[in-house]
């Protein structure tokens, strides 16, 4: 009986397999799958972002559930029509359930913050991008993420990155000869490899001779990176073929067997009519 | 000119000098504001933002449709998967689930019973403490994804139960539940595809080792050589490799170091092999075959390597970085560097 | 001698399919017969100190778990959240499920309800999932300096007031532990650089391989406590858990990143191989054309 | 000029003193050390943009990458092949594309020069606008605007493995005698760089992409690391700002160094008992 579970299990091999084909060479599976994986990706994290934080925070603030809001002045039943514009336009004009903006307002805060306009007016500047007359508008958005992005991490790279970083150059000598030692390599290494990119005076000599020391701790530490970088890259090929493996049980009707021919076949047969299309175009 | 640069500028260098001297400032309000409301506004905007890059990524697929530029069908494939992702997080919710209330005194058993079999659960006695301890109805910890499916299930329910009713998990949070549409789609779409894309790597990792890795110079050598000791020492493979290996492993590495000031071929390959075959008698002797020398095991040289050495370049690197992102963020902050804010 | 060397020239120009090839199969044929290659698993100072760490943990200790890894990374980094939740679940310590990436929602959903009903923990009690803020660095600022702010529900919709354990929780300093599961941007750099080094709370972090480098140094010095290294990691940190469990007689599923390491050392062998092969062939074909 | 020194470090105590006045109230305490870092970074970067903006010569020394540039494209003209040019897969949102960019004018320059064929394939559109700018200018600079065409610099696609496959296309035709990777790279840098390896091409990388240069230094002839990268496009564009910020740097840098040997030293005696203050509890 074919439930969603074995629907499930046959797409994600199809979907493994096709990505997999770009091995033998780019072919139409490939291209499907990638265009695929590009179009959904987007939707994905666009709907996750609106139901995680524009809706419950951004919304959530300007219109809370009115119950706890309601003082009966005129100014929040206009403000609450106004939800319920917004109400009317996100179900297809009364067409659908609602959804997006529930009855009575969005539980969550129990006050009005009006000051939460200026990320939403900002949030439409943005969009406006695509709209080449008004696309400058967008700049006062970015404008706004670029400074505090700047903001934060001036601070957060200068305390972490090296505040903390030269305090733990300290060496404790109390210890045995071999810490000793080990921590005198640290503390060389960290001194040679920054000399390295150090450019207001020419490498040569004594400055030369350091930053070539420089270079070596920094191999070492490149070195380090690439074994981490297979070794991570391994791991994650094993998660793909360890689902293929378990996917090929009778449980899921063989799907890695059965699609991995039906591929097979038609890549044969797609390379087979490519080359001759070549050689026509080649002649 | 005022809206297009000023204002765009006095908002970098605001927020920048706001945030930034935020950390030290004490009064409370102020404090709220740049930790709170500042970093919610960011997040609001960064939301947006995706929106935007959505709907760039869609112009630019339906515009390669329209005009039928190369590899166009394909696209048809993007838009239709980006569709199916807004009807799965907006118009079709799945997430069912059924709720039933007080069961007929005597019917408790057959109820857990068949509860148990759609749960394929062994025995049905914890669901049936569960359903007692449940105070007015009892929420059946099974999600359906369409509401079809629910309904075949309640009509075997509803002959022992007085009150059935279907309902679904709020919207919102069916992006997260495991029954929704949503989540399928994330499983079986998003999962393999995600994650498939990376293993590709693996491959070229491995046919990039056998046809570009070259030792061309010392620095490639030291790369590769840490590299090796690295991927041997973290596996458990490693502990396997011999003493006497790794002892020939570490003449031929003094013999690279030694190679540039020793021109005569001749002499360098005596001092290399001469040194292997002592260093075997010599340990043999010393009877390493039973316990050998932490010195001499890949994983205790991995746990050196990964400790000090790699540490000190990493280290480096790390405070390099940092003092080119300070000065970047710093150039931003004072207004200093306006290619930032794009076109 | 001049046979082995033709050997190395027709080597030397391998096609990239074959290579392929036998990378599927040093792959594939360990993860059909793991038996052949059962290799004890020996674990690095660094996984040792994050166990002793989560170790040193008392019961009804407040542990902040954040998910920021996505299906591409989950091979390596889910079987570390499996063996960190049983651990803080045989502790009996409460664990608060956040998450910096989208994907982390359904990794952690997929963690929580694989574990919990083993160790029948309940949901608001003992465990409780506050899921996924877009916006990076400054979510973990927000976390810091106040989660109601931030989360005025949790993933289920449910708000916070009436969630028993969230009663007491305003930030981040009201936790005893924050642990990372992190493969990127924002990870557990970020958690160091805007949450635990301003407020100094211990942190400790499982990363995918290619991050470790980048995050040594805060390991060398404390500001992470150890770190679990990619899969390898994951894999040692099961072994040293299994050991705790067996001492508290508490019978667990075994992991699953163990049984993937024998396919992990032949796979780092044949690239090692290839690797070492590559260059031999390249020294031969150099001096053939400077001869020839 | 040591005038401005001592203006700019006379304001340097003065704000120190206000922010230690100022603490408890309205300042946090126990932050002292981070306020004054931020002010010593501010500061010492600011003095050496204003310096170079002020028009003096700000000396850095010669980047042996560029250099290898140079020679690459001379002997790829003495081969009669063709100089490949890829300025990594990203938009010119990303710092390094910019930087790149930079570069491909200096590279195009010596193209126009040597009459070598140039090609540069691109990942996006707005990059090629960008790139085709550049290259103009340089044919420009370099008195042979007859030698520019527009289709030097191409586009192929979007996606990463696609761009790299037909790259790879490119590489196996025209078999270019020198590959140039200078931009933010992903997975794929893998790929081309094996490409380049088997067509005996010289490979020179360039990349702050810190995962990648690992791949880069083993599989090319010259790889610029990280900082030497953005050095480079710098020293070629020679705008103040740049120069001064990379002079800046370097002194704080010896600032940074200084203190890392300061505090070892200072925490030894301290160990020691020889003096009572210990440097830790400041940092």
């Amino acid at each position: 009986m074919i439930t969603a579970e074995i629907m499930g299990a046959w797409l994600v091999v199809l979907l493994t397999l096709c990505i997999f084909s770009f091995l033998y060479k780019d072919n139409p599976f490939y291209k499907a799958a990638e265009h695929l994986y590009v179009g959904v990706s987007a939707g994905y994290v666009a709907v996750i972002s609106f139901w995680q934080q524009v809706q419950p925070n951004m919304f959530g603030r300007l219109w809370p559930s009115r119950i706890d809001v309601d003082d009966g002045s005129i100014f929040t039943s206009v403000w609450y029509a106004i939800y319920e514009i917004f109400n009317f336009i996100s179900t297809g004009f009364g067409v659908l359930d609602r959804s997006i903006f529930p009855e009575g307002g969005i539980k969550g805060f129990d006050e009005i913050r009006f000051i939460y306009l200026i990320p939403f007016i900002l949030g439409i500047f943005m969009l406006l991008r695509l709209v080449p007359k008004l696309g400058w508008l967008a700049r006062w958005a970015i404008a706004y993420i670029v400074g505090m992005a700047a903001g934060l991490r001036f601070y957060g790279f200068l305390n972490s990155d090296i505040l903390i970083q030269i305090k733990a150059s300290a060496i404790d000598f109390t210890s045995d000869w071999g810490t000793i030692v080990n921590a005198l390599i640290l503390f060389i290494g960290t001194l040679t490899g920054l000399i390295y990119f150090f450019y207001s005076t020419e490498h040569k000599g004594v400055v030369g001779r350091l930053s070539r020391i420089g270079i070596y701790f920094l191999m070492i530490k490149f070195g380090a990176s690439f074994g981490f970088a297979v070794m991570g890259r391994i791991s994650l090929l094993i998660g793909r073929i360890n689902d293929l493996k378990n996917y090929s049980s009778p449980e899921y009707n063989y799907a890695t067997p059965v699609i991995s021919v039906l591929i097979i076949i038609c890549l044969a047969i797609w390379s087979f009519m490519d080359g001759d299309k070549k050689k026509e175009s080649a002649a | 000119m005022l809206l297009k640069r000023q204002i765009p500028l006095m908002i970098v260098i605001g927020v920048g000098l706001l945030t930034l001297f935020g950390n030290f400032i004490n009064n409370e309000a102020v404090r709220g504001f740049v930790d709170n409301d500042a970093t919610q506004w960011f997040d609001i905007i960064a939301s947006f933002a995706i929106f935007l890059g959505a709907l760039n990524m869609l112009k630019l697929q339906l515009i390669k449709i329209i005009k039928k530029q190369k590899n166009w069908q394909y696209s048809i494939l993007a838009v239709a998967g980006f569709a199916f992702a807004i009807f799965a997080g907006f118009f079709y919710r799945g997430a069912n689930f059924i709720t039933i209330a007080d069961i007929q005194d005597g019917q408790l058993a057959i109820v857990s019973g068949i509860i148990a079999e759609e749960l394929n659960e062994t025995n049905p006695y914890d669901i049936k403490t569960k359903i007692m301890g449940s105070q007015d109805e009892y929420e059946i910890d099974k999600l359906f994804m369409t509401e079809g499916n629910a309904k075949l299930f309640m009509e075997k329910l509803t002959p022992f139960v007085g009150v059935i009713n279907l309902k679904s998990k709020p919207w919102g949070a069916h992006v997260q539940t495991k029954g929704s549409l949503f989540y399928w789609m994330f499983i079986n779409m998003i999962t393999p595809l995600g994650a498939t894309m990376f293993a590709l790597l693996a491959f070229f990792v491995a046919s990039a080792s056998y046809r570009a890795f070259r030792i061309r110079n010392f620095e490639a050598t030291l790369l590769l050589v840490a590299g090796i000791i690295l991927m041997l020492g973290r596996v458990p493979i490693g502990n396997l490799i011999p003493w006497w290996v790794v002892s020939i492993m570490l003449m031929f590495g003094i013999g690279a170091i030694a190679a540039p000031f020793i021109k005569e071929r001749k002499i360098l390959l005596g001092i290399v092999s001469g040194g292997i075959i002592i260093f075997i008698i010599f340990g043999t002797l010393m009877g390493w075959n039973q316990t050998p020398p932490a010195l001499l095991s890949i994983p205790i040289i991995q746990d050196w390597i990964f400790a000090f050495p790699a540490m000190a370049g990493s280290r480096a690197l790390m405070i390099g970085i940092a003092l080119g992102i300070v000065a970047t963020s710093f150039r931003i902050i004072i207004g200093l560097d306006k290619s930032v804010l794009g076109g | 001698m001049e046979t082995i060397k033709k050997i190395f020239i027709v080597l030397g120009s391998l096609d990239r399919r074959i290579i392929f090839i036998i990378v599927g199969l040093s792959v594939l044929i360990p993860l059909l017969k793991p038996e052949w290659v059962d290799l004890p698993i020996r674990p690095t100072p660094e996984s040792q100190i994050v166990f002793d760490e989560i170790n040193k943990l008392n019961e009804g200790d407040k542990v902040l778990l954040s998910f920021e890894y996505g299906p591409s990374t989950k091979p390596e980094i889910h079987p570390m959240a499996i063996a960190i939740l049983k651990h803080l679940y045989a502790k009996n310590i409460q664990v608060y499920g956040f998450a910096l990436w989208p994907d982390g929602n359904f990794m952690s959903t997929e963690a929580f309800s694989e574990v919990s009903d083993d160790y029948d923990k309940k949901y608001g009690v003992d465990y409780v999932n506050l899921g996924y803020k877009p916006g990076g660095e400054a979510v973990i600022k927000g976390i810091a300096s106040d989660i109601r702010t931030l989360y005025p529900a949790d993933l289920q919709g449910t708000s916070l007031n009436d969630i028993p354990m969230m009663k007491d929780v305003i930030n981040i300093e009201d936790f005893d532990f924050v642990f990372s599961l992190s493969a990127g941007y924002p990870g557990s750099k970020e958690w160091v650089q805007y949450a635990c080094d301003p407020k100094n709370i211990p942190l400790s972090t499982g990363c995918t391989s290619i991050q470790v480098t980048d995050i040594m140094p805060y390991v060398e010095n404390d500001q992470i406590r150890g770190i679990l290294a990619g899969m390898p990691g994951a894999a040692e940190y099961e072994s040293l858990v299994e050991a705790e469990l067996q001492k508290m007689e508490i019978s667990g599923k075994p992991g699953e990143a163990s049984g993937m390491m024998a396919a992990q050392s032949i796979a780092h062998v044949v690239i090692v191989l290839f690797i070492i092969f590559g260059n031999i062939s390249y020294f031969i074909t150099r001096k053939k054309n400077r001869k020839g | 000029m040591n005038n401005k020194v001592i203006i700019w470090s006379v304001l340097f105590l003065i704000l120190l003193g206000l922010y230690v006045l100022g603490e408890g109230l309205i300042f946090v305490e126990g932050s002292r050390v981070k306020f004054a870092a931020i002010l010593l970074v501010s500061i010492t970067i600011y003095y050496y943009i204003d310096r170079a903006r002020s028009g003096e010569e700000i000396y850095l020394r010669t980047i042996p990458g560029l250099k290898a540039l140079e020679e690459a494209v001379g002997r790829a003209t003495e081969m009669g092949k063709s100089v490949l040019f890829v300025p990594g897969i990203s938009d010119l949102d990303q710092v390094e594309t910019i930087t790149g960019l930079n570069i491909l004018g200096h590279v195009a320059e010596h193209t126009a020069k040597y009459e070598a064929s140039l090609n540069v394939p691109v990942s996006k559109s707005i990059v090629m606008e960008a790139g085709r700018d550049i290259c103009k200018e340089s044919y420009l600079r370099a008195g042979r605007p007859d030698l520019y065409s527009d289709n030097m610099v191409h586009y192929i696609s979007d996606e990463q493995f696609a761009y790299a496959a037909g790259v790879n296309g490119i590489m196996q035709r025209e078999k270019p005698a020198a590959c140039f990777y200078l931009g933010k790279f992903y997975a794929e840098s893998l790929i081309l760089a094996e490409t380049g390896n088997s067509i005996g091409a010289i490979q020179i990388a360039g990349t702050g992409s810190m995962a990648q240069i690992p791949f880069f230094v083993t599989a090319c002839d010259y790889t610029l690391i990280g900082e030497e990268f953005f050095t480079a496009s710098a020293y070629l564009s020679k705008k103040p700002e740049l120069l001064g910020s990379i002079k800046g740097q370097d002194i704080v840098k010896l600032l940074v160094m200084a203190m890392m040997v300061l505090t070892v030293v200072l925490n030894g005696l301290f160990q020691t008992g020889w003096i009572n203050f210990d440097i830790l509890s400041y940092l």
